[in-house]
């Protein structure tokens, strides 16, 4: 049977790409941000997931204006990353897992989420990023990948109770998965940036560590914030932070961090980095009525 | 209580130095973002920096964003429905980073904005709320 | 304030669309069919709606494999009529209403509806031949469109509960418009039908008028109808029915009938037609936390 | 009462004379009906019906999927993965109507099949359920 075994939330900052792909993770600029992946990458080298659920927003890279899906699941064989305006980031291809992807997505639109299903796509800094921090310099990623790729960007986007009970319907469909698979969740995003207009480069640490704490333990708090608080108090862009309530979503009833870093500045955002266990994993039972059984019936009276 | 689309979106006016992403400025940018995404590819890429003017004229956007497009006035380009995330194709074009083309929307220097991210970035304080003023 | 007047089911038979094209409307084979549109024709002519939010499902012709959208919402300013291997039909093009249609695309994401939001799109024979049926040869279209696609060829589609809901959220979007409009809200596709294999051919007189007295008064009995049983009792494209339920969602509490047409064959599928008037039009507040109101969040307890 | 996409999609095997389009045949299929779907534009019919053989060469599907295209064989096509809306735009790029394309997968010739749908249709009765002979 398939498990969800972590949680991993970070940040997905492409400027970070950049110094990884020319090798500047040394320089002292870059050093704090990179250093605070170390612990993360021997617990990955320990840990083997077999299968990460990543979660993240395309930035204007598969998806133009011509559609706009709020939640997209890769089903796909591989990813290739994309050109963001200055060719593809020399990473390998990303392997996805077409039988689990499949098995979730059909899950959840049983589940009466209204999922976009991809076939075809390339994957930008938002996905690769947060593979190269945590795996490093490899020939090909040792892991396979499941893109799930929220809209927010365009007003509005999914509310963060709609983005934490998409993680319990997740961890729903990963259990009713036959095969043995060690999966991870990773939320990504993040933390407290702005990249446009007058008010560019706002930082919370407060508020970021005050949203770091509220990932840990049983507290469901972080679904009714909404978006305008995190648009005032975390730049226009921290809205980014409700992909990572999917991942906590996933983890079910309480959790425990076992590692945990926060640094700024990092070219305009707050770097945000936490690795969670699930102490109760557990989740909800469905809502859905498609079995039409009299319970489920009995939820709309 | 947010009861309607209506009064979800009334607060994003309230942000100081903000424009939140709304489907009222997705239409107005719609075909200047969908220009900003066709940078994308290398071949636009160069067709677009050999004639700037010759490739903007393929797009059915106005003369007001073209200029914005030209000038690289990105506050204007927002005020005309551009995102930023489209827009990043248009300033990684140019082989700037996103410090330096976010620094220029600040009326700050380069320079100034980096010194400000490097001592912990903008504070929130005074930046919440125009009507509140916190 | 907008507000939803009617709503209208009809099957999208690709044959009639070809009939209509070619002035045979007057034929032996296709007479039964059309007349029995003649009422509504002349009730659309009173009733004059100035917007028709018309639920229908792509048959491969707008997406392909590579992306697949459970619910897509077109927000353009006009649609192409698609070829769909035999040249577009000579039909106008579809005129959008993109302000209703942002409007209710938003306020169906803040009802935590998983949305795709499309801008550019041809339509296919499941839009525009019910626009033929109800409006006759026209140079252009009296009315203004909001389409609504709804995956129905790659399982699963949404359940019947599901489509109801959005029905509902639908009409508490309509309602929250400003501008004084006329809406109608059009189900497509169906009845029983079946496209391929040896079974093709099904047609299930009996299931089918059930499903269409089952859409009159205030019974929710067809909310709970699993998937099965559409593809049991009414054939493989049967499925298309759940469509339909998005429509009586929208319409509230109890409607009554004020036209009913059934009639077999055309091509392989069942005819059904029916105009539904709310009788009352009421529909559940919205269960959505995004506004962190205290009745919302106790819904989540 | 369903408690998993599992125990969903294991009822379907048990309708007669059917496939339901799941994710197994929809991955199978995928190039299949991708294929089918470029036969939307004009020029690609028009090259598939000069050299149907070399236009199915381009896509990456298999031998046996090329066979069932260039035999028509829809019932086998289903069985590879195909599904019918997209399979409609070969038959429509033939001049074949829904009623002449769908009685070739029933084992009845045109004549009868129409026969039998101007009677009323197939009746579901015994159709329903192999398990339960309905
Ligand atoms: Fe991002
Ligand atoms: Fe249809």
């Amino acid at each position: 049977m398939a498990r969800i075994t972590h949680g991993i939330g970070c940040s997905h900052i492409p400027v970070l790409g950049f110094a990884f792909d020319q090798g500047k993770e040394g320089e002292d600029y870059f050093k704090p941000a990179f250093d605070g992946f170390e612990w993360t990458r021997d617990f990955l080298k320990q840990e083997k997931p077999d299968v990460i659920v990543l979660v993240y927003n395309d930035h204007a890279s598969a998806f133009d204006m011509k559609f706009i899906p709020t939640f997209a699941i890769g089903c796909g064989e591989t990813y290739q990353p994309a050109d963001e305006g200055f060719g593809a980031r020399p990473v390998p291809p990303v392997p996805g897992h077409a039988d689990l992807a499949w098995h979730i997505a059909q899950s959840l639109i049983l589940d009466e989420f209204d999922m976009t299903i991809i076939n075809e796509m390339e994957v930008d800094h938002g996905l690769t990023v947060p593979l190269s921090m945590m795996y490093g310099h490899v020939d090909e990623w040792p892991v396979k990948v499941i893109p799930l790729a929220v809209n927010v960007v365009t007003y509005p986007p999914p509310s963060g109770n709609r983005c934490w009970a998409l993680g319990e319907a997740i961890a729903r469909a990963v259990e009713s998965f036959p095969e043995d698979l060690n999966v991870q969740v990773w939320g990504t995003g993040g933390l407290s940036h702005q990249l446009q207009g007058p008010r560019a480069g706002l930082i919370n640490r407060e508020w970021d560590n005050g949203f770091l704490n509220r990932l840990i333990g049983d507290t469901q708090e972080l679904r009714h914030v909404p978006h305008i608080e995190y648009l005032r108090e975390t730049g226009s862009e921290g809205i980014e932070m409700v992909m990572w309530l999917i991942m906590r979503g996933a983890l079910g009833k309480s959790t425990r961090a076992l590692h945990r870093h926060y640094h700024v500045p990092v070219s305009n955002t707050a770097l945000g980095h936490i690795v969670l266990e699930p102490v109760d994993g557990s989740v909800p039972p469905s809502p859905t009525l498609e079995g039409n059984n009299e319970a489920a019936q009995a939820l709309i009276g | 209580m947010v009861r309607d689309i209506h009064q979800y979106l009334a607060e994003f006016d309230d942000i100081p130095g903000t424009r939140v992403y709304t489907a009222a400025r997705a239409r107005q940018g719609y075909q200047l973002n969908q220009f900003a995404m066709s940078l994308m590819k290398d071949e636009n890429r160069q067709r677009f920096r050999a004639d700037e003017k010759a490739y903007l004229d393929e797009w059915a956007i106005t003369d007001e964003q073209k200029q914005a497009v030209l000038d690289r006035d990105y506050n204007k380009l927002l005020d005309l429905g551009g995102n930023i995330y489209f827009l990043a194709k248009v300033f990684s074009t140019d082989g700037l980073s996103f410090v330096q083309a976010v620094s220029t929307m600040t009326g700050m220097s380069v320079e100034d904005y980096q010194a400000m991210m490097n001592a912990g970035g903008r504070s929130p304080a005074g930046q919440r709320s125009i009507r509140d003023k916190n």
